[in-house]
C-alpha cells in the first residue's frame, strides 16, 4: 500500500492544481454497494482545500443498448445493479410499456409490479440498515474497525442481525416470487408481468408478514432512539441545505412506482410540481466533471451552481404529503417533529426516513397480498406503438430515470439513464466536504476521523454499482503528502 | 476468537466490473450466515473496512476486468488467495459489460460523456484519480490464473453455498446440473 | 432388418435405418447432441454425439446401427470431449445468456449444465455479428449461432425456401440469408416455416416475444435435457412412461 | 479496377463452356471471374439466376475456395506460397521486400486497386522455392531479382499473359527413379494388355500385385474397384484425385507433367475393369499450369481411339481445377467440390464406391495409383509384387525437400528406410524429418532407421528434411496454422479447435506461455483426435503432438516464469483511453504482475 502511496502521491503532484496541497484518498470505499473513493487536499495549515467523491468506473451500457431489441432491455439493463436490480427492470419496462402503448395495465399487473417494487424497497433497505451502516451507528463511527461489520453486529446484537437477514430475506422472496428469481429475473415485461402469484405464495407471504411490519417498526424506534442519544452529533452530522426531487402521487401521498415529479427547495417552497417525467430533460440536465465517471444532475431552470438536488428516503418522506399506510404515515409524523424538525433536516435522518419506507414497503405487501388481483390471469395488454418511451420509478436510492428510442425494427436507437445515486452526485461531494472541515481539518488523521467520511457517504445509501453504468468502479485510502510530497501521515484500514 | 486447534478459513471478496449481485446472492444464504461466520472469518470484503487483501484461503470475485484498477486488485487477490474463485458470468465470461467488447472504446466514451440529450457540458473525465478502461471487457481467467468457476448471473445461494461447504470440507466443489446456470 | 447392440453394456434394440443415436434415444437411452433433429437427416457436425464404437470415436448420429455393435457413450473420455466441445460454442460466439431470451430453452446452455461446463475456458473470440432485425416478424442473432445448420436444413427441405445457406471457411464459416442485401426481410421467410422453430439456441428468434414465459416454466427449468430428450425421441412403441 | 463490365462476356462463355448446370458451380465460378479472381456481387447473381441457384448457395461455394474473392483483390493478385520451405528460403523477407517496392500491405488491396499481395498454402514447388502464385500462375525460384523484376511488370502493368515465360518455367527434377518412372511405353499399350483379360482379371491382377492406395491411407486399390464394380448402377466414375495438396509434396506434379498419358491410361484401365464411362481429373488450382498439357493429353488420345464414347473401352476424361481447398483431397470432400459445392467431407456410410459423385458408384484413386496401375498390366502382377515389403507392393514417389542438398522426386522400393532417403538427398546433419506432411509423422535423429511403407512411416510423399538451424517449435507453428486455415468449419473440434490450437501456440510464441497453456494443447489435441469429421481435423494436431514429444525443450524454453500470463499486452489494452483522455501519467500504464 505504501508503494501505492507514492504512486499516488506522485499522481497528485503532477496534476494538484494549487501548489503545496496535500492529498487525502480515501480508497476504497466500503459496507457501500459499489467502488469510488475519496480525494482531500488540505493545505500547509491542514485546511481543507478541496474534497472529492470520484466513481471510477465505465460500464457503457448506455451504448451497447443500442441495436438490442426493446423487449431484451428491462432484463439486461437490471445488470447495471443486483442490489435494486428490480428498479431498472421496472423503469425499463415502464419505458417499454409507453413502446408497446400500454400506459396502463391491467390491475393484475400493475399491482405485482408494485409487489415486485415494494419487495425490493424492503430487502434493500433493510440490508442497507443492517448489514452496511447499522455497525457505524451501533458501534460508533470511530470505533474498532475489526468489528464494525455485520459479523460484529450478528455477535453483539445477534437478534437484531437475525431479524434484518430475515427482513431482507422476506423481501427478496417476494422478488422471487414476482419475478422468478432474487437476483435479476424476468416478471415485468412490456405491457404487463409473465406471471401472478399462487395462493400457497400468498400464504407463504401472509404468514411472515405481521412480524416483518413489527420489526420494521422497531427498527424505526432504534433510528429514533440512536437520534436521542447522540443529538447534537446527529442533528449536525455532514448536514447542509439541499433542494430535494422525488415522485410523488397526484393526491400528494408517497408513491414508489409511480407519479409526477415534485422538487422542493430547502425551505420546502416548490420547484416543481406533479410534472410530467415523459418530458424530465425539460426539467433536468447533467454536467460531467472531469474527475468522476459519474454525471452531475441539476434542475434546469436554477442552473449548475444553485440547481443540485437531493433524492432519496429523505426526499420522499419529507416530500411527500402523507405516506398512504397508517404505521408508517405516524412514524413519518413524529420524524418530522422530532427535535423542531432538526432530523428531517439532517444527512443522518437519511437512515430514519430510510426505515419508515422499510415499515411502509412491509405494510404495502401486506395489503396487495390480501388483494386478489395479485393472483389474476390477465397478465399483458398492448397499444399502439411508439418509438419513444421514458420510465421513471423511486429507487430505493431515489428517483431513477431510464429513456430510450426505437427504431421501425424494434431496435434501441438510444438510451440514456439518470440512476439515483447520480441526482446525490452533488449532495454526496458537498457532505463529505462538511465532515471534512469539520473534523478532518487540521487534525492527524485516525481510521476513525476517515470513517466519518464514510459514515456521510453511507447515509445517501449510493448505489455505486448503478452509478457507474456508464462506465463500471468505486474504492477508500488516505494519506497526507506534505509540501514537498513526502508522506506526512498515511492511514488505510486493514 | 478463531479455534487454536482448527484456525478459521479467511475468505476475501470483491466485485470488479460487476454489479454486486453476486454479493448480494451470497447474502441470499440468508441464516445459513451465521453458522458460516463460525467457520469462517471475512478479509477484504464490501463487507468489511478492510481495505486491501491479506494473505486468504478462498478468494470470490465478482465481475470481470474492465480498467487499470481491476488488473490491481485481481492481482492482489491472485497473490494472496491459496484458491481464487470467479464467481459469476462476468467474472466467467465478461458477461453483460462485454457487450462492449465488438465496439470501439473511444465512440463508446464519446457517445456517454460527449453527445447525450440531457446533457448540459460534456467531456471525457480524464482526472489522474480515474483508473483508464481498457479496450476490452476481460474475464478473469484471461488474466490470472483461475482455481474454480461459479456460473450464474448470478449464482444461486444454493450454489454459491455448495461450492463453499465443499471446500470447507476440504473437497472438490462439484455442481450438479440443477446449479449449473448461466442466466 | 432389426436387432440389438450394446450401448454401454446394455443392449439397445434398433431397426433398420435407425442410427446409433436413434436408436439409443428410442430406447430410453441418452447420448448428448446438438445438431440432430428428429425430423431431419443426421448432420454430424457438432459432434456431441461422439461415442466409441466397435473401438473407433465416430458421431453416433451418422453411424447406422447394425447388430453386434459394441458401443460406449458414457466413458470419463468421452464426457471430457463433449464438454471441450461445448466450451468451444461457447467461446467462438457471443453468449450473454444473462440476457437472452433463449436462457432456460437454450440446447446449448443445458448440454453445458448437464456436463458440468462451468467456464467456457479458452480465450474469448468476441467476434463482431450484427443482429439482423429487418424482418417485420423475426430476428436473428447470429451471435448466438451455433452453425448446427438446422434452419439450412430446414428450410431448403420443408418450407422449401432455401433462406438460409452457409458462407465462408473455417472459423470465418457463417450463417447468410439468401437475398442479395443478405437481410432476412427481403426474403420470403415467415414466422411460420419450419426454420423458425428449430433453432436450438438464441439465434432465431420471433420478435415481440421476449421473456413471456416465467423463470421455473422454461423447458430446462423443468428437467435436464438428458430427461428432456427422450421424451422427443419419435419411437415405436410411442411416448415412454418417464 | 475490376474489369466487371466484361463479366457478361466471360458469363456467356462459361456456360457454353459448361453448360448451365449446377453441378459445375465451381467450374463456372473459375471461368466468370475476373483473371485476378475476383467475383463481385452481380456475377454471382446472374450465375445463380443461370443456374436457378439460391444466390446465398451460390456465395457461400465461391466464398469456400481461397482462390476465388467475393472481396475485390487488385488486377495483379500476388500470392506467396508459404509452405515451411518456402518460409526457410526467405519468402516472409521477398514477401516484404516486393509489399515495400508497390507501397501496399499484406492483405490489402493498393489504394489505386492495382495489387494485393497475400500469402496461400503450400503451392507444391517445395523443390524450387520459394514460389507464388501471380492471377493463378506459378513462379518458382524467387530471389530479390525475380521479386523486382515482378514489381516492374506489375507497375508497368503488363498482363501477366505476357509476362517473359521464363519466369513460369517449372522443373521436372527427378534424383532417383525405379521401376515406375524408367517405364517407357507407347500410349495404348498397357490398356491393350489389360483388355486381353476380363474385367474381373485386371481387378484380380491389381489385388494380387497388392498394389495399395497412394494417397497415404493405402486402401487396397483391388477392393475399392471390386466394390465399385458390384454395386448395380447405370453409370459409374473413375476419379483421379490429383488435388496434391499436403504441404511439402510435389510428385504428382512431376507425374502429370512428365507421365500424363500413363495416368490417364491408369483411368481408362480403371474405367474397362469396373465399367465405369466417365471420369473425371481434379487437378488442384495450383497446377493450373498443367491444365493445358493434360487437356492436349486427352486430346491426343481421343484422337487415337484411346478415349471416347467410341473407343474401344467406352470411356472419357473432364478435367475440373480446385481453387485452393486442402481439404478437397479427402475424397469425399473431392466428389462434392466436383458437384460444384463446398469441400465438405461427407458423412460415411454410404461410400464413394457405391455413391460417389452424383450418387453414382465411383472408385476415387490417386495420381501414382493409376500410374502403377498401368505398371501392372504392363510388367505383371508378381513383377509388382516382388517390389517393396510384405505389406507395401512395389515403390513409393518421395518429394524431398527441406535441408538438402539434391531435392526433388526420389522414387524408391517400399521399405526404404530414412537414413537411405537421407543419404541419397545428402541431407548431412538433419535433426528432423516431417514424413507425409503436417498431416504425417515429425521424427527425430534417434528414428532414422524407420521404414517408409504402411507398416511404419505410410506417407503420401511429403519427405520435409529440417537441419539443426531449424526451431522445430516454429515449423509446428507453421503447421498449425496452415491447418486452421484450411480447415472446412463443418465440424466443432475442427472449426474450432485448429483456431485454438494456433492461438496457444501463438501465445507460447509470443513468452506468454505457461503450463497452463501445455494443459491446454493437450484438451485441444484430445479434442481434434478423437472428435474431428474428417482426416484434416484428425491429424491436425500431429505438429504440435510430436513436436512436444520429440523437442520439449524448444517449446519450454519459451514459457513464461509465472504460472499464468495474459495473451496481450494490459498495457496497450489502456491505449484507446490513454488517447481518448490525452493521459500518461503512471496511473495510466499498467506493468507486469509484481
Amino acid at each position: 500500500m505504501t508503494e501505492n502511496g507514492t504512486t499516488d502521491a506522485g499522481v497528485m503532484l503532477e496534476t494538484a492544481t494549487g501548489t503545496g496541497l496535500r492529498r487525502v484518498a480515501i480508497d476504497p470505499l466500503s459496507r457501500v454497494e459499489g467502488h469510488g473513493k475519496v480525494t482531500l487536499l488540505l493545505d500547509a495549515d491542514d485546511h481543507v482545500q478541496q474534497a472529492r467523491l470520484h466513481i471510477v468506473e465505465f460500464r457503457g451500457f448506455e451504448k451497447f443498448i443500442q441495436g438490442r431489441p426493446y423487449w431484451e432491455v428491462p432484463v439486461m439493463v437490471q445488470r447495471l445493479c443486483g442490489i435494486c436490480p428490480v428498479s431498472h427492470h421496472l423503469a425499463a419496462a415502464k419505458a417499454c410499456d409507453m413502446i408497446v402503448g400500454a400506459p396502463v395495465l391491467t390491475p393484475t399487473a400493475e399491482k405485482i409490479r408494485r409487489l415486485m417494487h415494494y419487495g425490493q424497497m424492503l430487502q434493500s433497505h433493510a440490508l442497507h440498515f443492517f448489514h452496511l451502516s447499522s455497525p457505524d451507528l451501533l458501534f460508533g463511527f470511530d470505533s474498532d474497525a475489526a468489528r464494525r461489520n455485520i459479523v460484529g453486529v450478528a455477535a453483539a446484537h445477534p437478534e437484531l442481525a437475525r431479524r434484518g437477514v430475515l427482513l431482507r430475506k422476506l423481501g427478496q422472496e417476494v422478488i422471487r416470487m414476482t419475478c422468478g428469481k432474487r437476483i435479476h429475473g424476468t416478471g415485468a415485461i412490456p405491457g404487463g408481468v409473465n406471471r401472478s402469484l399462487t395462493q400457497a405464495e400468498r400464504q407463504e407471504l401472509r404468514a411472515r408478514l405481521p412480524e416483518a411490519i413489527d420489526w420494521s417498526q422497531q427498527a424505526v424506534h432504534l433510528v429514533r432512539r440512536l437520534f436521542e442519544h447522540n443529538l447534537d452529533v446527529y442533528r449536525q452530522f455532514a448536514t447542509f441545505a439541499a433542494n430535494s426531487l422525488c415522485l410523488t402521487r397526484a393526491d400528494g401521498a408517497m408513491d414508489l412506482y409511480h407519479g409526477g415529479l415534485r422538487a422542493r427547495d430547502a425551505d420546502g417552497g416548490v420547484l416543481l410540481e406533479a410534472a410530467d417525467y415523459g418530458e424530465y430533460w425539460e426539467h433536468i440536465l447533467e454536467e460531467v466533471k472531469p474527475w468522476s465517471y459519474m454525471k452531475f444532475p441539476f434542475l434546469r431552470r436554477l442552473g449548475p451552481e444553485r440547481g443540485w438536488y437531493r433524492v432519496g428516503p429523505l426526499s420522499r418522506v419529507t416530500g411527500c404529503d402523507f405516506i398512504p399506510t397508517p404505521r408508517a404515515n405516524a412514524e413519518r409524523l413524529e420524524f418530522l417533529a422530532f427535535d423542531s424538525g432538526s432530523a428531517a433536516r439532517s444527512t443522518l435522518g437519511f437512515h430514519w426516513a430510510r426505515m419508515i419506507e422499510m415499515l411502509h414497503a412491509a405494510e404495502v405487501i401486506a395489503d396487495l397480498v390480501e388483494d386478489d388481483d395479485v393472483s389474476g390471469s390477465e397478465l399483458v395488454i398492448r397499444g399502439t406503438r411508439a418509438h419513444r418511451g421514458v420510465g421513471v420509478i423511486e429507487a430505493p436510492r431515489g428517483t431513477l430515470i431510464h429513456h430510450y428510442r426505437v427504431d421501425e425494427n424494434d431496435m434501441v436507437v438510444r438510451a440514456n439513464l439518470i440512476v439515483s445515486t447520480t441526482h446525490n452526485n452533488q449532495s454526496m461531494n458537498v457532505a463529505i466536504r462538511e465532515v471534512a472541515r469539520r473534523y478532518l481539518d487540521g487534525r492527524t488523521l485516525t481510521e476513525g476521523l476517515l470513517n466519518h467520511i464514510e459514515v456521510a457517504i453511507r447515509a445517501f445509501d449510493p448505489c455505486l454499482s448503478c452509478a457507474t453504468h456508464a462506465l463500471g468502479q468505486m474504492p477508500l485510502a488516505v494519506e497526507l503528502v506534505a509540501v514537498d510530497g513526502t508522506i506526512v501521515d498515511h492511514r488505510t484500514r486493514f | 476468537m478463531s479455534d487454536a486447534l482448527r484456525p478459521k478459513i479467511r475468505l476475501a471478496t470483491t466485485s470488479l466490473a460487476g454489479c454486486f449481485g453476486c454479493h448480494m446472492s451470497f447474502l441470499d444464504i440468508d441464516e445459513r450466515l451465521f453458522p458460516l461466520v463460525e467457520l469462517v472469518e471475512f478479509d477484504r470484503s464490501p463487507l468489511t473496512d478492510i481495505k486491501h487483501c491479506g494473505a486468504c484461503d478462498i478468494g470470490l470475485i465478482e465481475g470481470g476486468v474492465c480498467n487499470a484498477e481491476n488488473v490491481h486488485v485481481l492481482r492482489e487477490f491472485r497473490a494472496n488467495c491459496k484458491v481464487l474463485i470467479a464467481l459469476g458470468a462476468c467474472a466467467i465470461t465478461g458477461g453483460l459489460p462485454a457487450q462492449r467488447n465488438h465496439l470501439d472504446l473511444g465512440l463508446c466514451l464519446q457517445e456517454v460523456y460527449l453527445t447525450e440529450p440531457s446533457l448540459a457540458r460534456g467531456g471525457i473525465p480524464n482526472d489522474p484519480e480515474l483508473p483508464l478502461p481498457l479496450d476490452k471487457v476481460y474475464p478473469l481467467h484471461e488474466i490470472v490464473r483461475i482455481d474454480y468457476y461459479i456460473p450464474g448471473c448470478p449464482p444461486s445461494a444454493d450454489t454459491i453455498w455448495k461450492v463453499l461447504t465443499d471446500l470447507l470440507a476440504g473437497h472438490t466443489p462439484h455442481l450438479s446440473e440443477r446449479l449449473i446456470r448461466y442466466d | 432388418m432389426s436387432g440389438t447392440f450394446l450401448l454401454d453394456g446394455v443392449a439397445v434394440p434398433f431397426v433398420a435405418g435407425q442410427s446409433v443415436l436413434q436408436a439409443a434415444l428410442a430406447a430410453g437411452r441418452y447420448i448428448p447432441h446438438l445438431c440432430y433433429h428428429p425430423e431431419f437427416r443426421p448432420h454430424g457436425s457438432c459432434k456431441l454425439c461422439t461415442a466409441t464404437v466397435q473401438g473407433r470415436l465416430v458421431a453416433s448420429c451418422t453411424t447406422p446401427a447394425t447388430a453386434d455393435l459394441v458401443v460406449q457413450s458414457n466413458t470419463d473420455e468421452l464426457r471430457e470431449i463433449r464438454r471441450t466441445l461445448v466450451q468451444m460454442l461457447f467461446a467462438e460466439g457471443n453468449h450473454f445468456c444473462p440476457s437472452c431470451e433463449k436462457s432456460g430453452n437454450c440446447q446449448l446452455q443445458a448440454l453445458g449444465s448437464d456436463l458440468g461446463v462451468t467456464t467456457a475456458g479458452f480465450r474469448h473470440y468476441f467476434p463482431d455479428r450484427p443482429v439482423d432485425a429487418s424482418h417485420p416478424g423475426a430476428w436473428i442473432d447470429f451471435n448466438r449461432c451455433v452453425l448446427c445448420e438446422l434452419c439450412v436444413r430446414a428450410s431448403a427441405e420443408v418450407d422449401g425456401k432455401n433462406v438460409f445457406a452457409i458462407s465462408g471457411r473455417g472459423l470465418t464459416k457463417h450463417l447468410i440469408v439468401n437475398a442479395p442485401s443478405g437481410r432476412l426481410g427481403d426474403t420470403d421467410f415467415e414466422v411460420t416455416d419450419k426454420a423458425m422453430g428449430v433453432c436450438p439456441v438464441g439465434a432465431i428468434l420471433p420478435k415481440r416475444v421476449g421473456f413471456a414465459v416465467p423463470i421455473g416454466s422454461r423447458r430446462f427449468d423443468l428437467r435436464p435435457i438428458s430427461a428432456q430428450a427422450l421424451d422427443d425421441a419419435p419411437r415405436p412403441g410411442g411416448r415412454p412412461d418417464v | 479496377m475490376q474489369d466487371t463490365a466484361d463479366h457478361e462476356a466471360r458469363l456467356s462463355h462459361a456456360l457454353g463452356r459448361w453448360g448451365a448446370e449446377g453441378h459445375r458451380l465451381l467450374q463456372l465460378l473459375h471461368a466468370v471471374q475476373t483473371p485476378s479472381g475476383y467475383l463481385a456481387q452481380d456475377a454471382l447473381q446472374d450465375l445463380a439466376q443461370r443456374l436457378d441457384l439460391p444466390l446465398a448457395h451460390v456465395r457461400g461455394v465461391a466464398s469456400f475456395y481461397s482462390f476465388l474473392s467475393t472481396e475485390p483483390v487488385g488486377e495483379f493478385r500476388v500470392l506467396f506460397s508459404d509452405s515451411i520451405t518456402d518460409r526457410m528460403e526467405g519468402s516472409a523477407e521477398l514477401l516484404d521486400r516486393m509489399c515495400r517496392r508497390l507501397w501496399v500491405e499484406p492483405g490489402r488491396v493498393s489504394d489505386d486497386g492495382l495489387v494485393s499481395i497475400g500469402t496461400t498454402s503450400c503451392t507444391g514447388l517445395c523443390d524450387q522455392g520459394p514460389a507464388l502464385l501471380v492471377n493463378g500462375r506459378a513462379i518458382p525460384r524467387l530471389d530479390a531479382a525475380r521479386v523486382d523484376r515482378i514489381c516492374e511488370l506489375i507497375l508497368g502493368r503488363e498482363p501477366v499473359s505476357r509476362w517473359p515465360e521464363q519466369l513460369f518455367v517449372i522443373d521436372d527434377v527427378i534424383q532417383r527413379s525405379d521401376v515406375l518412372l524408367r517405364q517407357q511405353f507407347p500410349p495404348g499399350e498397357a490398356l491393350a494388355a489389360a483388355r486381353r483379360l476380363a474385367p474381373a482379371e485386371v481387378i484380380a491382377a491389381v489385388t494380387r500385385a497388392g498394389l495399395r492406395g497412394r494417397g497415404g491411407a493405402g486402401f487396397p486399390t483391388g477392393a475399392k474397384w471390386a466394390a465399385c464394380a458390384a454395386t448395380a448402377g447405370p453409370e459409374r466414375y473413375i476419379v483421379c484425385n490429383a488435388d496434391e495438396g499436403e504441404p511439402g509434396t510435389f510428385k504428382d506434379r512431376v507425374l502429370l507433367s512428365r507421365h500424363a498419358d500413363l495416368v490417364i491410361e491408369g483411368m481408362t484401365i480403371a474405367a474397362y475393369a469396373v465399367g465405369a464411362t466417365r471420369g473425371l481429373l481434379y487437378l488442384r488450382g495450383e497446377y493450373l499450369f498443367l491444365r493445358d498439357a493434360i487437356e492436349a493429353a486427352l486430346e491426343r488420345r481421343r484422337g487415337a481411339g484411346l478415349l471416347g464414347e467410341w473407343a474401344p473401352v467406352p470411356f472419357d476424361v473432364e478435367l475440373h481445377l480446385g481453387a485452393g481447398a486442402y481439404v478437397c483431397g479427402e475424397e469425399s470432400a473431392l466428389l462434392e467440390s466436383l458437384e460444384g459445392r463446398r469441400g465438405i467431407p461427407r458423412n460415411r456410410p454410404p461410400y464413394p464406391v457405391t455413391h460417389g459423385y452424383r450418387n453414382r458408384p465411383t472408385v476415387v484413386n490417386n495420381v501414382e495409383t493409376l500410374c502403377a496401375v498401368a505398371l501392372i498390366m504392363l510388367g505383371g502382377a508378381a513383377a509388382y509384387r516382388s517390389v517393396g515389403t510384405q505389406e507395401s507392393a512395389g515403390t513409393k514417389l518421395l518429394s524431398v525437400a527441406g535441408d538438402c542438398a539434391r531435392r526433388g522426386v526420389y522414387e524408391f522400393p517400399f521399405g526404404v528406410t530414412v537414413r537411405q532417403v537421407l543419404q541419397a538427398a545428402g541431407a548431412g546433419d538433419a535433426i528432423a524429418v516431417q514424413v507425409g506432411g503436417p498431416s504425417g509423422t515429425c521424427i527425430s535423429v534417434d528414428e532414422f532407421d524407420r521404414t517408409v511403407c504402411f507398416e511404419d512411416l505410410a506417407t503420401g510423399g511429403a519427405f520435409t528434411v529440417f537441419d539443426r538451424r531449424r526451431d522445430m517449435f516454429e515449423v509446428a507453428r507453421n503447421y498449425t496454422h496452415f491447418f486452421a486455415h484450411e480447415s472446412c468449419g463443418f465440424c466443432t473440434p475442427c472449426r474450432v479447435g485448429t483456431s485454438m490450437l494456433a492461438r496457444v501456440v501463438d501465445k507460447i510464441h509470443d513468452g506468454h506461455g505457461s503450463r497452463h497453456e501445455l494443459a491446454e494443447l493437450d484438451q485441444l489435441i484430445a479434442a481434434l483426435g478423437k472428435g474431428a469429421h474428417c482426416g484434416l481435423g484428425h491429424t491436425a494436431m500431429n505438429p504440435v503432438r510430436d513436436t512436444l514429444l520429440r523437442f520439449a525443450p524448444a517449446y519450454e524454453r519459451r514459457l513464461a516464469s509465472t504460472d499464468f500470463a495474459p495473451a496481450f499486452d494490459l498495457d496497450a489494452a489502456l491505449a484507446p483511453a490513454r488517447r481518448m483522455t490525452g493521459r500518461d501519467d503512471p496511473a495510466a500504464h499498467l506493468g507486469d504482475a509484481s
